[in-house]
Parts: C-alpha cells; structure tokens; sequence
C-alpha cells in the first residue's frame, strides 16, 4: 500500500546512506544527460541564460560540479541538484558533454 | 476562545451509530519553542443527555485547532453538549440537539 | 488469427504470422518494433521525440485528441496576465516531421492481452509496446456538487485541454467586482502539479494588486502544509500584504460541498463560504483509460515497476506521468518528461538492442512564479534503490529564504531560469 | 450548520485514508522520561501488542498538524470497552501528546485527532481497558518542510 511503499522510501532516506549502484561501474551518460535537457534546452544548447553543454570541457565540468556541490559557485538550484551525483555518473555526464558537438 | 465548529446529522434512529466532528480554533500555545507565552487548553468534553460520552486531556503534543471525531450510539432526547476549558479556568461552549426518532 | 486494422500501415511486426499481412511496400526495415503512446503531454510527447532520435528504427504512433497541446505549467501566468493562451500552445508538427505518425482521436479501450488499443473513431491499433501517458481524471462529484457542468461556473483549469478552463477563470477574474472574494478548493495529495495551487493564488494576486487592489483571496486547502510553503509564504506578505488567506483543513480548511448556483464553498464543519467566483480543483485519479484497463489499484493511480515503469498488472505498457503511483517524485512536468525516456529504453530494449537504463538517476526542479521577477523552485534528486525510487540524502531543497531586500537578484534569477525551463522542456516535447 | 446524511457519507469517503502497520513498541528504545511518562500510565501493568490500528501518515508535510485515527478492537459494551487512550511522543521537547476518555455510549472506539511532532520519531498508543489490561502499539512519521511531495 502507498503508505507503507512511503514509509520504506522514508527510511530509505535516512537510514540506507548511499546505494550500492553509485558507488561505481560504468554510469550511462546519454540516459543521465537526459533530465538536463529540461532546461539546458532540448539538444544541450542553452537556453536563455542556462548555460551551452555541448562540448564542455572536460576538467572544467568536473570543476564546476565540484565547485557547486561545495557551494562554491554562485547557483540557484545547481548546487541543490549537484549534490544528488555520484563521482561516477559525474564523470560520465562529463564525458557525454565534451564529446557533443 | 473562538466559536467551535460542530457536525451532527439532523436526526438518527434511536440507537443508531452517529459521527460526530468537532473544531475550535485555538493556537495551542505551549510556550516552549517560542517567546509567545503558554496559551493552551487543558481538556474536551461531549456530553449526550448530560452524561459525558467522550473527553480528551490535552498535552504539549495536542496539535493547534484541535479537532475530534467519534461515533456515538444515539439516545433520546439527543441533547448534545460540547466544552472546551482552557488551563487559565475559562471555558466554551456549544450545544446541539439531534432528533431522535 | 489476428486481423489487422490500423488505420494506416506503420512499420513491420516481430511476429512471423503477422508480418505475412504486412504490405512489403512500407516496411522500413527488418524486426523494427511498433511503439504506440497514448497521451501528447509531458510524458507522450516527450517519449515519442526520444524514440525517433534514439531508435529510428522504431515507428512511433502518438494518440492524442487535442490538435494542439496547451500546458498546464504557465496556465497560471495567464491568470497574472503574463501570458497569452498562445504562448502555451503547442503543436504537435515538429513530432510529425520527426516522423511521429500523430493521430487526433481519443484511445478508447485497452486490450493487453491483444497488444491493441481502439480509438473513439472504431479504429483499432495495435503496438508491440506501448507507452501510456493519460495524465489525470477529475473525480466529478467527490466534491459534492462539482461535476462537469459545476465547472463551467467554477472552472478548475487543472488540464489544459483547449484552454477553454483557463480562459474562462482569466475572464471571471477580470469581471471580478471591486474588493471580490476569489474562492480555491484545493484538494489533499497525491494530485497533479504540487505547487501549483500556490502559484495560481500568486499570480491571481499579482493580478488583483493592479487590477483591483481590495479584493481578496481564500484559499480553502484539504492539507496541512504544502510545496515551497515558507517561501511562497514569504512572497505573499511581501507582495500582496494581507490580500491572501490560507486556509488549512485544521481551521476547517477542506471544502465538501459546492453551491454553484448560489456561489457557494461549504467546508466540512458546515461553514458556507460566499465567493464571487470560485476555481475548485478537484481530487483526482489516473486518466479513465489506465482505470478501465484494470491498470490502477485502490487509490485510482497506477503502480508500476520503479525500473522500467511497466504496469504491475499488465505486461508491455509502460505508464508514465501523472497516471502513476508509488514512487516518492512529484506528479511533475519535469519527471513525466524524464521517465519517459527511461520507459521508452525498457519498452525498446529487448527489441532494439541497446540495455535498459539499469541505474537511473532523476531530478525534479519545478519552478513557481510568486509575482513580476520573482521565481522560486524545489529541486530533488532520486534514484533506484532496493526499495525502488528514493529521494537521495543531502540533495535538493527549495531556494534560498531571506527577505526581498537581500533576496531580490535571486528572485528574478530564478524567474528567468523558469522562463527558460519553460522553453527548454517544450522543444524536447515537440521541436 | 446541519449536514444531510448523504454529504456526511461522501465526507468520510472523501477522508478515507490507509493504514499504517504497527511498530513493535517493545523494539523501540526509550528516554527515561519516555519511560517514565509510559510507567506512570501503566501503573505495574504489562501491556499487550497488537489490538490497535493507526491510521497516520508516514510522512508529514507539517509536523504541526499530524492526522491520525487510532482504531482499538473493542466491542465497546458495558463490561468490555476501552476507557482510555493515551498517545506519547518519543522525540518532543516532553512526551505527552493527550489522553482520550471513551465510555461505552460511543459505538466503536474509534477517534481522530491531530498531534504535533517536532521531528521524524515514532509515538506510542496505550489503550487502557474496562478490564484493567492495556494494549500498546507504535508508529513512526517522518516531517518534511513543503518539498515537491507527490
């Protein structure tokens, strides 16, 4: 039942710490860069004032996720969002963007 | 102290199972996280006939506005008397009658 | 024997017997797989934009029955005047000349078994795999009173439908008299787009402020709390001072009747609210399609696997968006948007080769707009854990509190940022 | 203000709500003023599990404003019905939440309030009956600040 399924994903939260399956392995870049889309644009091309993903260098996307988890960057959200990434899939969100074109 | 809030069917059979719902607006403070000095209610009591059917002994944990619900056995004449008495000795009060048949 | 009646051909089958009937003609390829959706929003339109660019292999057959695409995310700008209607309108073209083969009809009946879905037209289509995004059904009448014709006098402008619901609740606000009382019932959870009652009580006010400053606003809600609460709290004391009332159902907050004749909202301890014009947003279960097909459970939403979003009670359909239950993220534009494409590589998996996504990580960032330049979000990261979708610790949260004075940048950062998820998550729907 | 029987009917059906399994109270590890608070209501009795149903939310979006319905298996007669309902918070600044008084008038012993809960924590539900036995059971809630929640 919903409350029960709610009641395991709260313990989930504050008792399981971090899942087995981000610890390592071979994260997917093209599925993780999906979500990103909803506001870097349909294509990783910017949007607005949201930032161009294609071809992002490599090292300083890594920098820059670092520096937002930290809070050590001026965000609004990308800080809230930085934090819930593993180092892998970090690294292969890094990966997918600085080979786009 | 606010007007309470009451809900009654208008009429029941003799013996009939009836919900009865009550609210009154009160902030029921405790005066232990905040400066805002202690203002809380202390007990409830529903009477059906003059006899007490249902009361509640508020403690620090009684949430704000407190509310009620519980299912009387409906007896003739169906005089209905609900008090609230806050820890300073005040007291309020409302009376509702439902017709038995 | 299975006979064939799709309206028109699209692509080949898997199975040998069925491929017998095809016409060599059209085929595009061999063991190309039919994927139909069901549902042209934030789930369909985004599962069917992803499948042609990842599997171009795959044909893509998208039911919907509106020919245009109105979104509920920035209907409520329309209530601020902020936006037109066609500012919200979206068609459904760029799905076309992707090669989406769009058919305007209403799916009327499920056969899992059959692998078939008929349309409201007769026509009968079927699908090796399909995709299920009906968003939301209304439950006419758990408000009493509150049916479909109730709702032309309280509109609810809770789907977008052909913007008819929100136009007329901007009409309504604009005849308001000088110092109205605007009435909102909203419901308790699960229901459709968490934020957004607030951010309609945001920009109504921020209309009423230069409109017709004395008017008022109660918000009559079944809940004790809500999304971004302190901050939209904050918001409203520094925008609109005293014009807002929230309402929670311990201060008899939960409307249980309405009187449209007499304009009225009565609340559960009996109390008859008198409005001048009233916008109910009803309880609400899973689209009537996902429950007449057996897919949904007690409380009306569809349970389905946290992996691949696959129906617990039937194989091959994959329910997405609002319709779906049983995960902690939000009924959201953002995680329809996002699951889709993690249902669509589960549905294709087997047939195309390329894996299921077996580790997904999503997040939700959903955007409010509380008045002119001020934009506020909650963001939240999950991921498939051994108790399905969880939340992940430490991530997430909603922007930072503060007073406007210190606050202000941030604001209309987020505002703009808003702006720009708006244009962002509708070209990877329908560009 | 009076309500027709058949707007009373679609109240409740409206505030149906699922019910949450029981924690085994005697897993649980209490503070001593917890403990103490649950002693004095037991009086040197030794309470049962089982027989309570609690209707509460796993997670709260309010703490302030918990709901919860407590359900005693109770035939609620004269010479066998519950005569008290007693509900203690495990993590508030003090334990007590509040105590119902039931009599057998009422038809099922069955009610609802609303408790505050200052953080996730579970709460313990003692029911005192008319034959002087006591039966325990324990939830847990977890308060959220107004995320995005479904």
């Amino acid at each position: 039942m919903m409350r029960q399924k709610l009641l395991a994903a709260a313990v989930a939260i504050t008792c399981a710490g971090w899942p087995l399956t981000a610890l390592g392995g071979d994260a997917d870049g093209h599925m993780l860069a999906q979500a990103c889309a909803g506001c870097h644009g349909a294509d990783w091309g910017g949007q607005g004032p949201i930032s161009d993903l294609r071809g992002y260098d490599h090292e300083a996307f890594l920098r820059a996720w670092a520096e937002f988890q930290a809070d050590e960057r001026p965000a609004t959200i990308m800080n809230r969002i930085a934090r819930g990434y593993s180092e892998a899939e970090i690294a292969a969100l890094a990966d997918y963007f600085s080979s786009l074109e | 102290m606010s007007t309470p809030r009451i809900r009654l069917p208008e009429s029941a059979s003799e013996g009939e199972e009836i919900e009865i719902r009550t609210l009154l607006t009160h902030p029921m403070i405790t005066g232990v996280s905040s400066d805002d000095p202690r203002d809380m209610l202390t007990r409830f009591e529903a009477r059906m006939n003059g006899e007490t059917v249902f009361a509640y002994d508020f403690a620090n944990g009684s949430a704000a506005n407190p509310t009620f619900i519980f299912f009387v056995r409906a007896a003739a004449p169906g005089e209905f008397s609900f008090t609230w008495t806050h820890e300073d000795g005040q007291s309020v009060s409302a009376e509702e009658s439902v017709r038995i048949s | 024997m299975t006979r064939f009646l799709t309206r028109r051909q699209f692509g080949t089958l898997v199975s040998a017997s069925a491929a017998t009937l095809a016409m060599p003609g059209i085929l595009r390829a061999e063991n190309t797989g039919r994927l139909l959706i069901i549902g042209g929003g934030f789930g369909g339109a985004s599962a069917a934009r992803f499948a042609r660019i990842n599997y171009p292999d795959v044909s893509v057959t998208l039911v919907e029955p509106q020919t245009s695409f109105v979104t509920c995310p920035y209907g409520n700008l329309i209530l601020g005047g902020k936006r037109a209607l066609s500012d919200i309108t979206h068609s459904y073209d760029g799905l076309r000349a992707r090669g989406v083969d769009v058919i305007h009809d209403r799916a009327q009946e499920i056969d899992a078994d059959g692998h078939r879905v008929t349309l409201a037209s007769g026509d009968v289509l079927d699908y090796d795999k399909l995709i299920l995004s009906p968003g939301i059904g209304l439950r006419w009448n758990a408000i009493e009173g509150y049916d479909e014709a109730a709702s032309e006098v309280f509109p609810h402008a809770w789907w977008g439908g052909d913007g008819s619901q929100i136009s007329l609740l901007r009409a309504q606000l604009e005849a308001l008299p000088e110092g109205g009382v605007v009435g909102l019932a909203i419901p308790d959870n699960p229901f459709r787009c968490p934020p957004g009652p607030y951010e309609r009580i945001s920009m109504i006010a921020h209309h009423l402020k230069q409109a017709n400053p004395t008017a008022k606003i109660l918000a009559f809600d079944a809940k004790e709390g809500f999304a971004k609460q302190g901050l939209f709290e904050n918001a409203w004391a520094e925008l609109y001072g005293d014009m807002i009332e929230w309402i929670p159902a311990s201060g008899d907050g939960r409307i249980m009747r309405v009187d449209p004749g007499n304009k009225l909202f009565i609340s559960e301890f009996g109390e008859e609210h008198s409005v001048d014009m009233g916008n109910v947003i009803p309880p609400q279960y899973a689209a009537s399609i996902a429950r007449d097909a057996g897919l949904a459970n007690d409380s009306g939403w569809v349970p389905v696997d946290p992996r691949t979003f696959e129906a617990e009670a039937a194989s091959d359909i994959h329910v997405i968006g609002d319709a779906n239950i049983g995960t902690p993220m939000p009924k959201s534009g953002y995680i329809a948007n996002s699951t889709a494409k993690t249902a669509v590589t589960a549905a294709l998996a087997e047939m195309s080769g390329r894996p299921a996504w077996d580790d997904p990580v999503y997040f939700n960032t959903c955007y409010s707009h509380a008045g002119e330049d001020y934009g506020i979000s909650v963001a939240a990261t999950f991921r498939l854990s051994e108790d399905g979708i969880a939340a992940t610790p430490d991530s997430g949260g909603v922007s930072l509190q503060g007073d406007l004075s210190e606050m202000a940048r941030t604001r209309r950062l987020e505002a703009r940022y808003a702006d720009a998820w708006y244009d962002s998550i509708t070209d990877d729907m329908f560009s | 203000m009076r309500f027709s029987r058949r707007s009373f009917v679609s109240g409740a059906a409206a505030s149906a709500a699922l019910v949450i399994l029981p924690i085994r109270v005697a897993a649980l590890d209490l503070s001593d003023d917890v403990a103490a608070h649950v002693n004095d209501i037991l009086g040197g009795r030794d309470p049962r599990e089982g027989g309570i149903e609690l209707d509460a939310p796993a997670v709260a979006e309010n703490g302030a404003q918990v709901p919860l319905t407590i359900r005693v298996d109770s035939p609620m007669s004269e010479h066998d019905h519950v005569t008290a309902i007693h509900i203690i918070a495990t993590a508030n600044p003090a334990p007590g939440i509040g105590s119902f008084h039931l009599t057998p008038h009422l038809t099922r012993a069955e009610v609802f309030t609303r408790i505050r809960l200052a953080e996730e924590q579970e709460y313990l539900v003692l029911a005192e009956l008319s034959d002087g036995s006591v039966l325990q059971a324990a939830a847990r809630t977890a308060v959220t600040q107004g995320g995005c929640v479904t």
